[in-house]
């Protein structure tokens, strides 16, 4: 039984640590805010220059220049800064962010990272996802395992890379997996998701732990 | 010196002509020089090079310089708002230049700042790098990107005096402290127009050495792009 | 994550090593982190290299690290004003790496933003140019600098609240920014320690994702170097 | 006669124009920012993070906090805004300081400068001069035509330079002399001295003005 997108964002949330500052991408990523356990203080940084990012106002409270990356309103909160696009990114640049959580359309088996290009279709531009994959410290992928059919987890990415060799941690619907220099490892596995339905969806060379997990 | 002008259209007088680049500060919708992106329309001035994040949304921001064709080529991090921007794009019509957004922002605080040129991680090993220098420090790669300047930088403030010293307010600030250092002449619109000395100087972002020319964009209609409430409990 | 430590030598617990590389923030001893100094004195670490625009004055700043002979190198733009530094260098005891000021800022913020090198006009054709990768950039040639990053920075701020947001106070501000975001470990020394919340977010000028550990430094002696003063009318 | 130091600054002076951004160095250029004439709005710059400098300070006022370049005292105008050293050199090294006025110990009929080191003696550090020199518009060195004997015009300086090529104007004692692509030419000189006396303290090539001004 795969996990469904809200168990996705709890399961990165076990990424966090107490006292870390943490990007998140738009789509499921986003949710992982509602997961941040109780007493644990993590800021959230938003990369068009914000650091300590709120939640969605209170309708009535929106605020036109009060946005995050997705261009959606939010709120700050006690410990917010403000600061330019220059700053930010030299934040994220100089590795100063703990760890970026981000959709992805494929990962392959040596970290690289491909979500912002499909050649022959319109594109939209990367925004600050090349930045943040080559900048922050850890870099998580929280995605589907398969899209339309198509395996995402790949030996090598066939579309443009944002990033190479970025990735550190891989969570979909059906498990975790890290990449390390020896490729793929799947560490836990969705509940009812068996070892041949995994290698089954992927591409990737994928080695599972001796102490893989099922949940 | 005075910099203060009435409207947008005396302020940008002189300063416009076919074939310009031009910085035009904000982030989405959220800090844009909505009056001067205006008055820019109205000139007629054409071909020219945008250097902004975005490309406005329709009917707002810089969108407004693509239903009139005015815009050649440009340089942005995301475009994806903007059904005008597609269509001249797959047409042909449009230039557009990506730049990852923390290049981007980088690229512009160099013009600004006398470097012509720096070595960063961001983009290595991607299409981005294609045809850029690139070299290793400690080991790792990185590639070259260069500074970027504009003839005319037109950017938002929240607050600004006569000096042409500004502040912003909250996330409006983005893309608008680098532009105005980074354009030969830069045009500040600002929500409140204020006397010198009733900043304090520890709060300025943007001393008005970088700023010729400035004016009070009264009640302004600050637009929202994404509306995203919660439900009171 | 609690930032707050109750004095200068516990904030530095654990962080003091021999032959370590810290930044200390200030211009002459305007906004330096005198009581941070001072417990670095009194750890007796040594084989420092301080990367610090000046060296301090006898028995004030760095200075004290000086008489104590606990610098090995010194990474400065200027050290005019210090008698047992030049004792010291012309005995052979000292290293010091000159920087053009604004050479070792930039080298300071480039550090802290991930940018291992950049170009400047500064310097070239001077011996500060000799060694180093030469370029040009539209016909005027620049000389290539690289980032600066420490194991540790000490910096001084005006106010600072418990999440670590930092504000300084006019000129005190000088290198600390830079500073507080090149640090492996950020230390930082306010005169006026306050709850979240209270600094307004737009003031804020270093963000706490770069500060680490604070300190309250209540009742600060501040030192003048060179009073200079005009006749009332 | 040779000019004094208070009329050499005032000389000086007539190099700012309305509106001017300018970076006054240490020593007799300080004395400039008493003769900006009336109606004239010029904003000193001070290279440790601060524009639109005031005055000293009047006893009792002195601020710690408050200081210029020199380590001197000083107060803020209603114009002042303050910045650090990385942002300070940024508006220097990018151009946008219109006018820097500094001392020099020697300067070559190419442009060449030279104020921070006498090889052999103590080196104190050439502080922010480097920057600068390479970076303001235009550069004008307020000096001593000659010391203790020496000439400090020359056809190439001697001394470890500061910067190539970068000087636009030198003012003496002995008069104004610019600095072109075509070396030196005095275009002003101090009244009662002649041009056998220039031409006698002066090492660099050196042409008269055809509108050469005497005082």
């Amino acid at each position: 039984m795969a996990w469904t997108r809200e168990e996705m964002a709890a399961r990165a949330a076990k990424e966090l640590r107490d006292g870390y500052y943490v990007n998140l991408g738009i789509g499921i990523p986003t949710l992982v805010s509602n997961y941040i356990p109780d007493g644990m203080t993590v800021q959230l940084q938003s990369e068009n220059g914000m650091l300590g990012m709120g939640p969605f106002p209170f309708e009535g409270d929106e605020d036109p220049d009060l946005i995050n990356a997705g261009k959606q309103t939010i709120t700050e909160l006690p410990t917010t800064s403000y600061f330019s696009s220059a700053d930010s990114f030299a934040m994220i640049r100089g590795g100063h962010i703990d760890l970026s959580i981000l959709g992805a359309m494929q990962v392959a088996e040596n970290g690289d990272l491909a979500n912002w290009m499909i050649p022959g279709k319109m594109v939209k531009g990367m925004g600050g996802a090349m930045d943040l994959v080559a900048g922050v410290k850890k870099v998580v992928v929280l995605m589907e395992h398969v899209a339309k059919e198509e395996k995402k987890l790949l030996k090598r990415c066939t579309l443009p890379l944002t990033g190479a060799g970025v990735v550190n941690m891989v969570i979909t619907d059906l498990g975790v997996f890290t990449v390390g220099k020896d490729g793929m490892t799947a560490i836990e596995i969705a509940p009812h998701v068996t070892r041949e339905e995994i290698s089954a969806k992927t591409e990737a060379s994928l080695r599972f732990a001796d102490n893989l997990v099922q949940h | 010196m005075a910099k203060v002008y009435s409207d947008a259209t005396s302020a940008l007088a002189g300063l416009l002509k076919d074939d310009m680049v031009i910085m035009a500060g904000g982030f989405g919708l959220c800090g844009i020089p909505s009056l001067l992106i205006k008055a820019i329309r109205d000139s007629g001035v054409k071909n020219l090079t945008i250097i902004s994040n975005n490309a406005g949304i329709d009917g707002e921001g810089l969108g407004l310089l693509l239903e009139t064709r005015q815009v050649k080529k440009m340089i942005s991090s995301y475009v994806g708002e903007n059904k005008t921007f597609a269509q001249q794009y797959l047409a042909g019509e449009l230039e557009i230049e990506f730049n990852p957004q923390g290049t981007l922002a980088e690229r512009i605080r160099a013009g600004g700042a006398g470097i012509p040129a720096f070595y960063t991680k961001t983009g290595v090993g991607t299409l981005i790098a294609q045809g850029k220098d690139e070299r290793e420090f400690n080991g790792e790669k990185y590639v070259m990107e260069t500074g970027l300047l504009a003839d005319l930088a037109v950017v938002h403030a929240w607050k600004g005096d006569t000096e042409g010293n500004l502040v912003y307010r909250k996330s409006a600030r983005n893309f608008n402290p680098m532009m105005a250092t980074a354009g030969k002449v830069t045009v500040a619109q600002v929500e409140h127009l204020v006397e010198c000395g009733t900043i304090d100087p520890d709060h300025i972002i943007t001393p008005g050495i970088f700023v010729q020319r400035i004016i009070h964009a009264a009640g302004l209609e600050k637009k929202i792009e994404q509306r995203t409430v919660r439900q009171r409990a």
